[in-house]
């Protein structure tokens, strides 16, 4: 009984080796699509006209969509899906209908390392929006460069993106910009005592560095500086009264959008209110969480909440109408202007993934609804920002 | 500022005590820690969440149905889980615990999504100043519930018949199986007053932070076993003071270092515990065959 | 069993695909470290929570004298090992004396610790940020493709599986299969328990190590997100689900809890519930009795009238 | 004759509880001694002492003149003390042979490279272990069995595989607790054949707790009595079955005089 057993095993071993190497030359089937007849010939390298034979263009999202980061994850590849179903609504481009196929990274760069291989082997697949954290996105352009598979990530923010490789674009903003809007905040607004909370990533390192020359500029010594573990630290009490103790009257949080209200709120339930602004605070996840307690809170986002410029209100109307939310986030932002970046290029003509890595770097401008962009040498862009604040339970504009 | 600190600490300790106990009675009788205990607290969180905030019903009728879900879901997971491998090697045991932890937690990420959700409950906030103290009225209730949970199940082990029977059941299963004890509905009762407990603590830390999140269960679940250690396994006094101790020293290694060595300070304690004194303070001595 | 392994180099030598050549190596490198697990869990009885964490140290440790000094990869893989086993000693030394549970829980909180070191200290391993750009593998000025990786892994497979091997044949074998079957008894026949205990944790620590050192040189990038909890738990399962104990026992278990939840990748979230279920139904399956244990519930049902006595001993073995 | 063990003084403690009060004896060499006393008595605790399992609270415990007490069993084993259980304790999972080969732990020479590389050492120093643990096996007449799992013998045969494994380790002083526990008469009488040649043929030392009142007095040399942690008597058989202390010790706890 027990051999039997073990023979099973083993044949059912053997099935799946064989079965691997016998499908070794075709495209990985982890698409949610119905049908992978478009199987093409595994020899043709990644700028062979492959994707052409197929009736659909391919494009992947490999996102946190389960596990940690999987809020923006999400809000990312539903923004990307609506670009394409704009274009497919639209009758497609040239007769053929973009196809979304979705992976999931959970946060985890082995994972990430995992499902860009998935995407690498599938020929049909011409580009790639992601990852989600920045270790996730770096370990996919290890992959896609190589590869030669244009990838574009709508969240990550840490420095080495830059020279992760010529294939490797960024549709969010570097750190150093975010971080001197917030520090000027502060300093237009007279606080001398200024308290630092930031995530210990890449994006909080980097957002410290730069606040502390920023601040030392401008004369000031921040008085206490504390890191935490994102999607681990759900006590800042300590942290806080620290700050309260050490008398400080404004705080430059480099929080999500989940942390940021557990911050103020825990604040608040010692006593203490500090002026505070913060990375994450354009999120209506902070108002729903938040409540009363973020009322005057400032951030920073692409456009003036009040005064949305023309597109964005409409695609902020079919977002949330969409997918049944009531709220916008950044990340879904730039998620949909990867997206419809991409079908730009598909548009023009560019339809292998050598082509559309040209088209992504040819220094072309694209007018989106948060303003002109445009690729610089590395691959970046700069998203100007502007300032807000949380007033009545509502993002206002404000120029200060 | 240290008192103050004290002060948060305790808070966080009474939570975390209310899940040791948990812990710490499942341990007693079966010998292994319940990993899905956590999740099991994260249940009835989300449970009150959903009955509060989405049917808008009265937050005490939510925080009921958060603790029976917790309660059944406990009882359940005994009976398909643990019942049939009792006599296995622990180490069966553990691994079902950590797959029913990898059920719930991804169960509950497909139910309610990955978002962080606002807690309806104890919102209502006020501070009182107390010299250089202050304290907010959540942090009273969390206190004061937790100290009444704590005497009415000190209450329920001493004096009744069926803490009798879990104590019996703790010392040694067969003979208290001859003595008369029903053994399984012992230790049944154990895992639905075990998980009750649980998701009392779930809830209190949802509340106590205003949000909840899908990863709670395993992050309260690690403080949860570092003070059923720092107590002693097995002690019901010693998972109390152990949850105590810990949130106090999380606040002072918090004050005294920073946020992140607070973090880690639980398996600091953890380790430097096994190293000197595996039996922890209360706990019964565990190098003995 | 040889079948499977000419069956292993085969395919390797066959696939192409990238993302299948991807699957095979993970494949391998879990393997590998559910084979060093083995020794410890399997054949010593310990119950070691930590086996991703020294995977972690050895992928840490080649990738910083790959980055920093350009070492190449047998110097690399050699000192992963030696380092990763310092700490396996390190852990294992005090804490070996130890009951089982405690012992897991020593290893969950030195995991822990050392992934917030990982994280904190910033100016040797990076913080979150993790190190890239790791150098590859080369022998001379042949660089290795993705594909020789799986070769590379499967050379440290076969020696694991030949130590293993050897080892229970040998004196040093049977002293530890004898502290898993009984420790009381091992103790009276003069094996010094904890001496033995200590061996296997550093021998599994050592072979996991070497893992790191291929992993980290095959992706050329380490980040603390890649050495977590859930991999020490996923490979214990491998370990106890394979056949804990066995000499190939946990290359299947590997096998299966690489490519299933792969190939259920198309179920998303419910990919990872199936996982958990795995987990409980394996081991419930594999304890037996759970059969009997559900028939038996219905029976006291029907008979409910006699009453059950002392049904602790209805899981008995 | 010459003295092999000698205990002196051992007191035991656990907590609050007295175990073990001034326990004193010697055992020669070549003999059969006995340790008998009630349930609860400490004959075990003394036995856990003598094995290194315990250490005790005061006094001294020596072994061909050295001083041994609060050594651990792995130092033990090799200067010659081995032990059974009152439970048995061999490796249920494992042949009958290879339990009887853990015995020859201490006096394997072969080291990990030996192991790895097979050598000539290795191969030499296994083919004698296993014919040394065959001869063994012989000598206790479970010769048969040699390739059962230990797990499916009955409960006389793993007594006799257990002691052979004390055998196999070469040790002068055999530690048998409770030898003939859970068997029948017609096994008694082989068991103490077998003992009286390990004592003869082997000219091993043996130490003995028995229950079992005919068996010890047929056996034995020399009997100690231990009563509720404390020796009561000694001497020889005929001394102690007069003894009126003894007698009233077994009385006083009621029928734990072993006659099943």
């Amino acid at each position: 009984m027990k051999k039997t057993s073990r023979i099973i095993a083993i044949l059912a071993m053997l099935a799946i080796l064989f079965t691997m190497a016998a499908c070794g030359s075709e495209p990985a089937a982890a698409s949610s699509s119905a049908g992978s007849s478009s199987a093409s010939s595994s020899s043709s390298s990644a700028s062979a006209p492959a994707a052409t034979e197929a009736d659909t263009y391919k494009i992947a999202v490999a996102l946190a969509l389960t596990g940690g980061s999987a809020e923006q994850g999400n809000e990312v590849r539903n923004a990307v899906k609506l670009a394409i179903d704009d274009v497919n609504a639209a009758g497609g481009i040239n007769g053929k209908m973009v196809e979304l196929v979705d992976y999931d990274d959970q946060a985890d760069p082995k994972q990430a390392a995992t499902v860009a291989n998935a995407i690498a082997a599938d020929e049909s697949i011409l580009a790639v929006v992601g990852h989600t954290n920045s270790s996730c996105t770096l370990a996919g352009a290890a992959i896609y460069n190589p590869a030669g598979i244009p990838q574009i990530t709508c969240t990550s923010s840490s420095p080495k993106i830059t020279d992760a490789g010529e294939y490797t674009f960024r549709l969010w903003n570097s750190d150093a910009y975010t971080a001197q809007v917030h520090v000027e905040t502060i300093i237009n607004k007279g606080y001398k005592n200024v308290g630092m909370i930031y995530e210990n990533n890449d994006y909080g390192l980097g957002a410290y560095n730069v606040a502390v020359e920023k601040f030392k500029e401008a004369g000031i010594d921040i008085l206490v500086a504390e890191s935490y573990l994102l999607g681990e630290t759900k006590d800042f009490t300590t942290i806080l009264t620290k700050m309260k103790s050490a008398g400080v009257e404004a705080i430059f949080a480099v929080s999500d959008e989940t942390e940021l209200p557990m911050i103020m709120t825990q604040a608040h339930s010692l006593g203490f209110y500090p002026f505070v602004t913060s990375t994450g605070a354009y999120s209506t996840t902070v108002l729903t969480l938040g409540g009363a307690e973020v009322e005057g809170l400032y951030g920073a986002t692409f456009f003036d909440p009040n005064n949305l410029p023309e597109g964005v209100a409409a695609f902020y109307d079919r977002f949330m109408e969409t997918y049944g939310v009531d709220a916008v986030v950044s990340p879904a932002v730039s998620g949909y202007i990867s997206g419809c970046i991409l079908m730009d290029a598909l548009k023009s003509g560019a339809t292998t993934r050598d082509q559309i890595r040209d088209y992504l770097d040819s220094g072309l401008t694209f007018d989106t609804m948060v303003g002109t962009l445009q690729f610089d040498e590395n691959g970046d862009v700069t998203i100007p920002l502007t300032r807000m604040v949380i007033k009545d339970g509502a993002f206002v504009g404000t120029p200060d | 500022m240290y008192l103050q600190q004290i002060v948060n600490g305790l808070t966080l300790g009474a939570i975390y005590a209310l899940l040791a106990l948990g812990y710490s009675m499942i341990f007693g009788v079966l010998y292994f820690i319940n990993f899905a205990h956590g999740d099991i607290a994260m249940v009835g969180g989300y449970v009150t969440w959903f009955v509060a905030a989405s049917l808008k019903m009265n937050f005490v009728l939510a925080i009921f149905a958060g603790i029976i879900v917790s309660t059944l879901l406990g009882v359940a997971i005994e009976f398909i889980g643990y019942r049939p491998i009792r006599r296995a090697p622990k180490l069966s045991a553990v691994i079902v615990s950590m797959g029913f932890s990898f059920v719930l937690s991804t169960s509950v990420q497909l139910i309610w999504g990955t978002r962080s959700l606002s807690m309806p409950i104890f919102t209502n906030v006020k501070t009182f100043n107390i010299g250089s103290i202050i304290i907010n009225s959540k942090q009273i209730w969390i206190l004061v519930i937790a100290t009444v949970i704590m005497v009415l199940l000190t209450l329920l082990i001493n004096k009744t018949k069926l803490g009798m029977a879990m104590r019996a059941v703790a010392l040694d299963q067969s003979t208290s199986a001859l003595m008369g004890v029903n053994v399984n509905r012992t230790i049944s009762a154990t895992f639905a007053i075990g998980s009750a407990l649980g998701a009392m603590s779930g809830i209190m830390m949802a509340a106590y932070y205003g949000v909840i999140y899908s990863t709670l269960g395993g992050l309260i679940g690690t403080k949860g076993f570092a003070a059923v250690v720092l107590g002693g396994a097995g002690s019901i006094p010693g998972a109390m003071l152990g949850g105590m101790l810990i949130g106090i020293i999380e606040s002072i290694a918090g004050t005294v270092f920073n946020a992140q060595v607070k973090d880690a300070v639980a398996f600091v304690v953890l380790i430097l515990v096994l190293l000197f004194k595996p039996s922890g303070i209360l706990g019964k001595d565990v190098m003995k065959d | 069993m040889l079948a499977l392994l000419l069956a292993w180099i085969v395919v390797a030598a066959v696939i192409k695909n990238s993302y299948f050549i991807h699957m095979l190596f993970m494949a391998t490198t879990y393997a590998l470290l559910a084979c060093a697990l083995n020794i410890v869990v399997g054949i010593t009885g310990l119950a070691n929570m930590s086996q991703a964490a020294f995977f972690g140290i050895g992928a840490y440790t080649a990738a910083l004298l790959a980055t920093k000094f350009g070492a190449p990869f047998y110097i690399n893989i050699i000192a992963a090992a030696v380092v990763s086993m310092l700490f396996g000693l390190a852990v294992g030394a005090p804490t070996l004396r130890l009951k089982g549970f405690y012992l897991s829980l020593v290893t969950i909180g030195f995991a822990q610790v050392l992934r917030i070191i990982e994280i904190n200290w910033v100016s040797l391993t990076n913080g979150p940020m993790g190190i890239t750009a790791i150098p590859g593998v080369s022998i001379g000025r042949y660089l290795f493709s993705k594909k020789a990786y799986i070769f590379y892994g499967l050379v440290v497979l076969l020696i694991i599986l030949y130590v293993t091997k050897r080892l229970m044949a040998s004196k040093i074998g049977r002293a530890l299969s004898a502290i898993k079957n009984d420790e009381v008894a091992a103790k009276s026949l003069g094996i010094n328990i904890t001496y033995y205990k200590v061996l296997a944790f550093a021998m599994s620590s050592f072979f996991a190590g070497m893992a790191g050192s291929i992993y980290a040189q095959y992706t050329t990038f380490v980040s603390p997100d890649s050495f977590v909890q859930n991999d020490s738990t996923t490979l214990l399962c491998m370990v106890i689900l394979g056949g804990s104990g066995t000499l190939f026992g946990p290359i299947f278990g590997a096998i299966v809890l690489i490519f299933v939840p792969e190939i259920l990748r198309f179920a998303d979230m419910y990919r990872l519930i199936f996982v958990g279920v795995v987990m409980i139904v394996g081991i419930l399956a594999k304890e037996g009795q759970w059969f009997a244990h559900v028939q038996k519930f219905f029976k006291d049902r029907l008979t409910s009238l006699i009453r059950v006595k002392s049904g602790n001993r209805e899981g008995a073995v | 004759m010459e003295e092999l063990l000698k205990v002196e003084n051992i007191c035991v403690s656990f907590g609050g509880l007295q175990a073990l009060s001034n326990v004193s004896l010697s055992v020669d060499k070549g003999e059969i001694y006995a340790l008998i006393g009630p349930n609860g008595a400490g004959k075990t605790t003394l036995f856990n002492v003598i094995s290194g399992f315990l250490a005790p609270t005061s006094g001294k415990v020596f072994y061909n003149g050295r001083e041994v007490q609060g050594l651990p069993p792995h130092k033990l084993t090799p200067i010659g003390i081995s032990r059974t259980f009152q439970n048995i304790r061999l490796l249920p999972n494992v042949t009958v042979l290879d339990n009887v080969r853990l015995g020859h732990h201490i006096r394997l020479k072969q080291n990990m490279a030996d192991a790895l590389f097979n050598s000539r050492r290795f191969r030499e120093e296994e083919e004698k272990s296993i014919e040394d643990a065959r001869e063994i096996l012989r000598f206790v007449g479970m010769e048969k069995y040699e390739n059962e799992f230990a797990r499916n013998l009955p409960y006389g045969h793993q007594r006799k595989v257990e002691i052979a494994r004390t055998i196999a380790t070469n040790a002068e002083l055999l530690l048998f607790d409770e030898p003939c526990a859970g068997m029948n008469s017609a096994e008694k009488v082989g068991l103490s054949e077998l003992i009286l040649e390990i004592n003869k043929e082997l000219k091993r030392t043996v130490f003995l707790i028995e229950h079992d009142m005919r068996f010890v007095m047929k056996l034995s040399e020399e009997i100690t009595v231990l009563n509720q942690g404390q020796c009561i008597a000694y001497g020889t058989p005929e001394e102690i079955q007069e003894d009126p202390d003894v007698i009233e010790a077994y009385l006083g706890v009621g029928r734990k005089g072993g006659q099943e």
